[in-house]
């Protein structure tokens, strides 16, 4: 057990956590092996993105323990978070006043200039639409297009767990293949994700699940588990 | 009625803001007379027909119209006091004359010199100190006049005392015929003068005047400094009130040659009917506070002065018997500013100012009377020699 | 919104009304000095009418003095060229403002800091065109102007204290009304707004002629009240700047946070001022820093954080 | 001719000082959507800091200018702490800035008065060179052509750090979205502070050289320098600091223009113009729009 | 496509173009009352522009928009939403500090000038009666664009522009959705629905339109736009 809890890089003990005095967690317990890949599934505000939110530093953890790679961490600001490895991809967000280019910079806030601009490359051959339009504010894109940049944002810094909210919600059938197969390289780079995603699509690159309800996990397990289970099947098929 | 245990007079300060400075000065100088006036048991009052030493009620009015207006009404309603002192200069004493007079109190105003003022007879005001800014040009026009020069650049500030000045000076030269060459005014918070330095010399003037405040002087004489122009005559108003100020900002290079209305300290009444006469302020003044004493410390001290005058003449202690003794004494008095004489207006038609140059002597600054003739200490150089 | 929820609430309105009206009538009989009375009033009357708009459609107008300044210039010229009785003149004070208001509208095609600075323009260029030596003639230029034969302090107290209510009123009715409930869903959100039918560019037009007018009926009383002055005295930045400071210290967006900032504030100013003038202006921006710093939020996040739905 | 020549050119000169003037004003708003009404009052110490330097302890005035730098930080680094995050917690950290810095000007302008007095305090001319430097025949004072010189060199360091440095993108992805920024590993706190120490250091350079522009320097400077600052930083439009540049050209030139052919109505140039400017482009000059569907 | 009944709403040949940029290119189609047509498109293509233009937030460059027999591209988006347009937005924009019944209340009182929405009933359509004394700032993302939904119902509309609604919502919720626009087509209401899932898109309707690069290219069943070559290769990718 304690051989397991070392090799562990995300483990998450009895998090509770909200906003002001609205509690939204109610203890959640949760790991991540390297190089995993591991989806939160639940109904609509049911927590994940407050989970995800509490695990980079954006929402302050109000009890419970969140260890990276065998270090506690409940307690840094997110920029410490992100320094040892972490990266968090928000809902929504992408700087609009500047330059696709330099969001993509930033996005790898901690890299080399020289490091960036390889990693730069290579996302744009991914994403043809960012690499037509880099020197244009990403206030101009369209809402997919934003997306992208979120993604490529993250990508960028290959951090050794990525914590994505909704990856592939408002994106192209084809770009949602793309962010999957990219998703899929980076595995094979040894990064861990940690996905709350409701496309179906996304169960194929899963190990592992946990489905949260009511800001507790009500259950994981391994993929075909996960698929094989009433609840989930009941909250995510509707079934 | 029983004589109070001490005579409660009322004023305003700003100790920040864009009158600060001279309104500081104005109430250091009644200070001083306050202080000066106790260490001899208190002013004489005639209707108690005995010394009760003097308070100072003062407020800071942070050189606010609004808050300026409450503080009045605090030192008339709440504290109640006996002698109503203004603030320092028109915009601080406007919003006292109404209030006084509604109060039925007698406004004393040592420097707010707005001709709106001075429309009607009153009982309730009277401008103690210098005279209606619209006053003040007169003998620097006809000096102008007599001195033949006909190419005058006027520059002036749009506020009620600067451009006042202006108005009447046009009109002075009007009369001879002349019309200035440049005349505009600019906002009383300029501060920038080069470009304006040129557009004036482009006009190849004789004379130019600049009327404005003490800041829009120091800006104006240290542009012209810095800009390598150079014209025959130059003036402004506050080296004649506050030499010290200007000499340490502008430099006595700067003010050379250049040309003032003097004021007491610089321009010394040696018979006085009441009181100290300039020079004797002047020592004293020096001895108690350790400060070369200006106009406005002047105009401060004559308030005092004339308070105690009024009190020691009123034979009843009421405020409609301390204007009486004002207008009493009107005309009969000299203090260490020159000949008091207030009209039943409110008023002062006091000795109009001389005109004068700095004139560099021995590396200090000499205040040359010029003009009138009567007054005159010497004579002008003109035009003035290029440094 | 429930009816009696309603009910209950234009109740709490009429309350704060009578009590605004029985504290001006009777604190000159406790406290003598009646021009600060008046100029509280007239700070909070500001406070209001900035509340008005700022509270209601975050539009922060740095330049409100410019309607105040617009108000005390037309109520004097009225007065001295119409012949009209001075309370009519007052009301053409306002309505001044308000045609002002009307001309300046094109401004509230900004936003944010731009409306806010422009609107600062706006009251600059205003001042600057009134006190202009060229114009003194028409504006008495920068020798201001004087309407003493109708210096009448008590009178023109009482006519305050009827503004102070109309523009507390007015702040009731935005906080209880559909047209309120409208404004705020414009505050938050313009676009949605429009697609829930709000003619959005109509009713900020609206809020901002009524804040408008109040404020020129402010100048107007105020200007009766000096009865002489300056264009400084009442163009003068400081009174944006106190009107802001104080509404925002309140509480925006409500009845009563605007009368409570002002009220606590403008007489912290007055006591300071009258008790320690030799460090005046140190202790009251120290005061306010202070303030600030530990009830961020205003007075009336102290009620809120207790869960006192405010007024 | 010659007179628009020379207004032309101390337009110039004069708007680039007053770029210098207003960016600190601006960098602190965009950054941390703080309403500095203290900036004034930042620049009159920035003036009293020459002062102290030139007069009492007779070193040249340019002096100042590095100790503007140190003291920014000095003052500006426990400011930051005591203040910022503490307002950026509240609800709307724009509008309370606002009182909040409204208060903190008081203060700095009564220590001003407290510390030299209300009256106006100026420089020796001679330090930054007595002369005049002539351009096309017209000639300017020396101190001008400093002033101009430093701004230029302040603001162009300046752009470069926000448009070449991963700092200053960090500074402007602030601007645009905090949440995000640290969302995505940026110290938020940290740059900000930078953000602001640079910004007071900005307005107290600027001030080093307002007793040489503007004559002498006073306490009660403060609001009026403020309020400039606000028009030129919004004619050129927020958060851009070559913007504030051009707002400053702008200021510069129409006021010198109108000096030399209609002074009485001077000072309602950069209103006029800010108004004009805002009307046709509602964010200001360099305004880019930004989508909001 | 019937063409006795008059369409609710018919695009000539629109045109919109950001700086040098052309985002539409000539889109030109029509839609008949309680009708729904799915507006497709890879990321970019034009969808939202599309809805921007319709419902008055933007001007199109040139074309013409005629809604229920009148030109509406000069009329303003209040007016609209009075005459009977409304929308979802991508980025849903809610009134955050007011609370989701006052959301709605606002939009029924402003924008349905002759009947009264019941606003309970409308809570229960978009199934956020439990959140309705919450405010709108403190849901999730995807009930806010449910709420945007409900906004919209109030005001009464005939035509309804949804702009990816379902995105991030997970598969049983999408159900409930889809039977919920199903439910107000039966109504009457005409919808244009922008969405990139297709068995979710296929649950509503037959009829889609095809954007790429702001072109229309292609107009007709959803099943034999898969199977078009362009489309497929502009939104499926070569691969599909
Ligand atoms: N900023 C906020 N302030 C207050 N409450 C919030 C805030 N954001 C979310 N909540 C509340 O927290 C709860 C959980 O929301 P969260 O966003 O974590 O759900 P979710 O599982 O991500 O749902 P979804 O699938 O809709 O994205 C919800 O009840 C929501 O209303
Ligand atoms: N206001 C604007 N300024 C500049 N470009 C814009 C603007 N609005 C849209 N665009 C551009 O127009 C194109 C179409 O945008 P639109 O939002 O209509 O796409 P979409 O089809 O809705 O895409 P998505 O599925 O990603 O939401 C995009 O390339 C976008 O960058
Ligand atoms: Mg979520
Ligand atoms: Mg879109």
């Amino acid at each position: 057990m304690s051989a397991v809890f070392e090799s562990t890089l995300l483990s998450v003990r009895g998090v509770q956590s909200g906003y002001g005095a609205l509690q939204v967690l109610w203890g959640v317990d949760l790991d991540v092996m390297p190089g995993e890949t591991v989806l939160l599934l639940g109904a609509n505000s049911a927590g994940k993105s407050t989970l995800l939110r509490t695990l980079i530093g954006l929402l302050p953890c109000w009890r419970g323990e969140i260890a990276f790679a065998g270090e506690r961490i409940d307690a840094l600001p997110p920029e410490q978070r992100i320094r040892r490895g972490m990266a968090y991809m928000s809902e929504l967000g992408v700087f609009p006043t500047l330059s696709i280019d330099e969001n993509l910079a930033l996005g790898g806030y901690f890299l080399s200039d020289a490091q960036v601009r390889k990693r730069k490359e290579q996302l744009f051959a991914l994403f043809p639409d960012l690499a037509a339009k880099r020197r244009d504010a990403a206030g101009t894109l369209s809402g997919g297009q934003r997306k992208m940049l979120g993604i490529a944002k993250v990508l960028i810094s290959e951090p050794r767990l990525l914590l994505m909210d909704e990856p592939s919600s408002g994106l192209a059938p084809v770009f949602v293949k793309q962010v999957i197969e990219v998703l899929k390289t980076s595995i094979g780079a040894g990064t861990a994700l940690l996905i709350a995603e409701q496309n179906v699509a996304f169960l194929e690159l899963a190990d592992r699940g946990y489905l949260i309800d009511h800001g507790k996990v009500r259950l994981s397990g391994t993929r075909a588990e996960l698929e094989a289970s009433d609840a989930v099947r009941e909250t995510y098929f509707g079934l | 009625a029983t004589a109070p245990s001490e005579i409660k007079i009322g004023t305003l300060y700003a100790s920040s803001g864009p009158f600060a400075v001279a309104s500081q000065g104005q109430y250091e100088g009644l200070k001083y007379w306050a202080d000066a006036i106790n260490k001899e048991g208190g002013v004489f009052v005639k209707a108690f027909n005995k010394k009760i030493p003097v308070k100072l009620v003062a407020y800071d009015d942070q050189s606010s119209t609004s808050t300026a207006t409450t503080l009045y009404n605090q030192l008339i309603t709440q504290d109640k006091v006996d002698v109503l002192v203004a603030d320092f200069g028109s915009v601080l004493t406007s919003v006292a004359v109404p209030l006084a007079a509604e109060h039925h109190m007698l406004l004393i105003d040592p420097t707010g010199s707005g001709a709106n003022f001075f429309t009607k007879p009153t009982n309730y005001l009277a401008d103690v100190s210098i005279p209606s800014s619209t006053v003040w040009p007169i003998p620097l026009a006809n000096y102008l006049v007599q001195q033949n020069i006909k190419k005058i650049a006027i520059l002036y500030g749009a506020n009620d005392f600067d451009a006042s000045q202006a108005a009447t000076l046009k009109e002075v030269l009007a009369k001879h015929g002349i019309k200035p060459v440049y005349d505009h005014g600019v906002p009383t918070t300029e501060s920038n003068y080069t470009i304006l330095l040129h557009a004036i010399a482009a006009t190849q003037p004789e004379a130019v005047l600049e009327f404005g405040y003490a800041p829009n002087d120091i800006a104006f004489l240290k542009a012209l400094d810095q800009s390598g122009l150079h014209f025959p005559m130059t003036f402004t108003i506050f080296p004649g009130q506050l030499l010290q100020l200007l000499t340490k900002n502008v430099g006595e290079k700067a003010l050379a040659y250049t040309y003032t209305y003097p004021t007491p300290p610089l321009v010394k009444y040696e018979k006085v009917s009441y009181g100290m006469n300039t020079q004797q302020f002047v020592d004293a003044f020096k001895a108690a506070t350790k400060k070369e004493p200006n106009f406005l410390d002047c105009s401060g001290y004559n308030t005092g002065l004339i308070v105690q005058h009024m009190l020691d003449m009123a034979p009843k202690f009421d405020q409609l018997a301390f204007h009486q003794a004002i207008m009493d004494m009107s005309g009969k008095t000299t203090t260490l500013l020159g000949p008091f004489d207030v009209n039943a207006n409110g008023a002062q038609l006091g000795q109009p100012f001389p005109v004068a140059q700095l004139q560099p002597k021995g590396g200090k600054l000499d205040v040359v009377v010029v003009y009138p003739q009567d007054k005159a200490t010497g004579k002008a150089v003109y035009p003035a020699p290029k440094p | 919104m429930s009816e009696r929820f309603l009910l209950q609430r234009w109740r709490t309105g009429l309350i704060v009304l009578a009590l605004l009206i029985a504290a001006f009538l009777l604190l000159p009989h406790v406290y003598g000095n009646e021009s600060l009375l008046f100029t509280l009033m007239t700070f909070i009357v500001l406070a209001q009418g900035l509340n008005l708009l700022y509270g209601f459609t975050g539009y922060l107008p740095f330049g409100y003095v410019g309607f105040f300044g617009c108000g005390a210039y037309a109520t004097s010229l009225l007065v001295l060229h119409s012949g009209l009785p001075v309370l009519l003149c007052v009301v053409g004070g306002g309505l001044a403002a308000v045609v002002m208001g009307l001309i300046l509208g094109p401004l509230l095609r900004l936003s944010g800091a731009y409306f806010s600075i422009a609107s600062l323009a706006a009251s600059q260029i205003l001042y600057d065109v009134v006190s202009n030596t060229n114009l003194a003639d028409i504006t008495g230029g920068p020798y201001g102007l004087k309407i003493e034969q109708v210096y009448a302090p008590t009178a023109s107290y009482h006519t305050m204290l009827v503004i102070l209510v109309l523009a507390t009123a007015l702040a009731a009715w935005f906080r209880l009304s559909a047209f309120g409930m409208g404004l705020r869903a414009m505050k938050q959100d313009p676009v949605s707004a429009a697609m829930a039918g709000i003619n959005v560019v109509r009713a900020r037009l609206i809020t901002w002629l009524i804040s408008a007018g109040v404020a020129g009926l402010a100048g107007g009383a105020y200007a009766w009240n000096l009865s002489v002055f300056y264009p400084e005295a009442v163009f003068t930045l400081q009174i944006s700047v106190f009107a802001i400071v104080f509404s925002l210290f309140g509480g925006v967006g409500t009845v009563i946070g605007p009368i409570i900032g002002a009220s606590v504030l403008y007489s912290l100013y007055s006591v300071i001022g009258i008790s320690t003038p030799q460090y005046f202006q140190l202790i009251y921006g120290l005061l306010i820093a202070l303030l600030v710093l530990f009830m961020p939020g205003g007075v009336l996040s102290l009620f809120a954080r207790r869960g006192v739905r405010v007024f | 001719m010659e007179l628009l020549e020379y207004a032309i050119i101390g337009g110039i000169l004069y708007g680039i000082f007053f770029s210098l003037i207003a960016i600190g004003l601006n960098l602190i708003f965009g950054v941390m959507r703080i309403i500095n009404l203290a900036h004034g009052q930042f620049i009159v110490l920035g003036g009293y800091a020459a002062w102290v330097v030139s007069r009492h302890f007779g070193f040249n005035p340019l002096w100042a200018v590095p100790l503007c730098i140190v003291a920014a930080a000095v003052i500006g680094y426990p400011l930051y702490y005591a203040v910022v995050p503490r307002l950026q917690r509240s609800q709307d950290p724009e509008m309370l800035s606002f009182i909040l810095f409204f208060g903190i000007g008081q203060v700095l302008e009564a220590i001003t008065v407290l510390g030299f007095g209300a009256d106006q305090r100026s420089l020796p001319s001679e330090a930054l060179g007595s002369g005049n430097i002539g351009v096309f025949g017209q000639a300017f004072p020396d101190s001008w052509w400093w002033a101009a010189a430093v701004s230029i060199t302040a603001i162009v360091a300046l752009w470069l750090y926000f448009t070449r440095t991963k700092l200053g993108y960090a500074t402007r992805a602030i601007m645009a979205n905090r949440d995000e920024a640290l969302a995505t590993g940026i110290s938020v706190n940290k740059v900000s502070a930078l953000a602001f120490i640079a910004g007071l250091a900005l307005a107290g350079m600027a001030g080093v050289f307002l007793p040489y522009l503007l004559g002498s320097v006073s306490p009660d400077q403060g609001s009026e320098l403020t309020t400039t600052s606000f028009a030129i930083v919004i004619i050129g439009s927020l958060g851009n600091p070559l913007g504030t540049v051009i707002g400053g050209l702008v200021f510069g030139l129409g006021t010198m223009i109108m000096q030399t052919f209609y002074s009485s109505w001077s000072n309602l140039v950069p209103y006029v113009l800010l108004l004009v400017i805002v009307l046709i482009r509602p964010t200001g000059l360099l305004g880019k729009a930004v989508r909001s569907v | 496509m019937s063409s006795n009944p008059p369409p609710l709403l018919r695009l000539e040949g629109v045109n919109k173009r950001f700086g040098g940029h052309v985002v539409l290119n000539d889109v030109s189609f029509s839609l008949a009352p309680g009708e729904i047509v799915g507006l497709v498109g890879p990321n970019g293509s034009g969808k939202t522009t599309t809805i921007n233009v319709i419902c008055g937030l933007y001007r199109a460059d040139s074309g013409s928009i005629v809604f229920d027999g009148k030109p509406v591209h000069r009329v303003p988006m209040h007016e609209l939403a009075r005459i009977g347009i409304n929308r979802t937005f991508q980025v849903p924009k809610t009134f955050r500090d007011m609370t989701v019944r006052e959301n709605i209340e606002v939009a029924a009182y402003f924008g349905h000038a002759d009947q009264r929405a019941d606003v309970n009933a409308l809570l229960r359509d978009i199934d956020l009666e439990a959140q309705a004394d919450k405010l709108a700032g403190s849901l999730t993302v995807n009930q806010q664009k449910l709420l945007d939904l409900g906004r919209a119902l109030a005001t009464g509309p005939k035509l309804l522009l949804v702009d990816e609604i379902g995105a991030g919502l997970n598969p049983a919720e999408l159900g409930g959705i889809a039977e919920l626009l199903r439910k107000l087509a039966q109504r009457g209401i005409a919808l244009i629905v922008v969405e990139h899932l297709m068995a979710f898109l296929g649950s509503i309707t037959q009829r889609v339109i095809v954007l790429g690069a702001g072109r229309m290219l292609f107009e007709g069943s959803l099943d034999a736009a898969s199977r078009h070559p362009e489309v497929v290769a502009a939104f499926f990718g070569e691969a599909a």
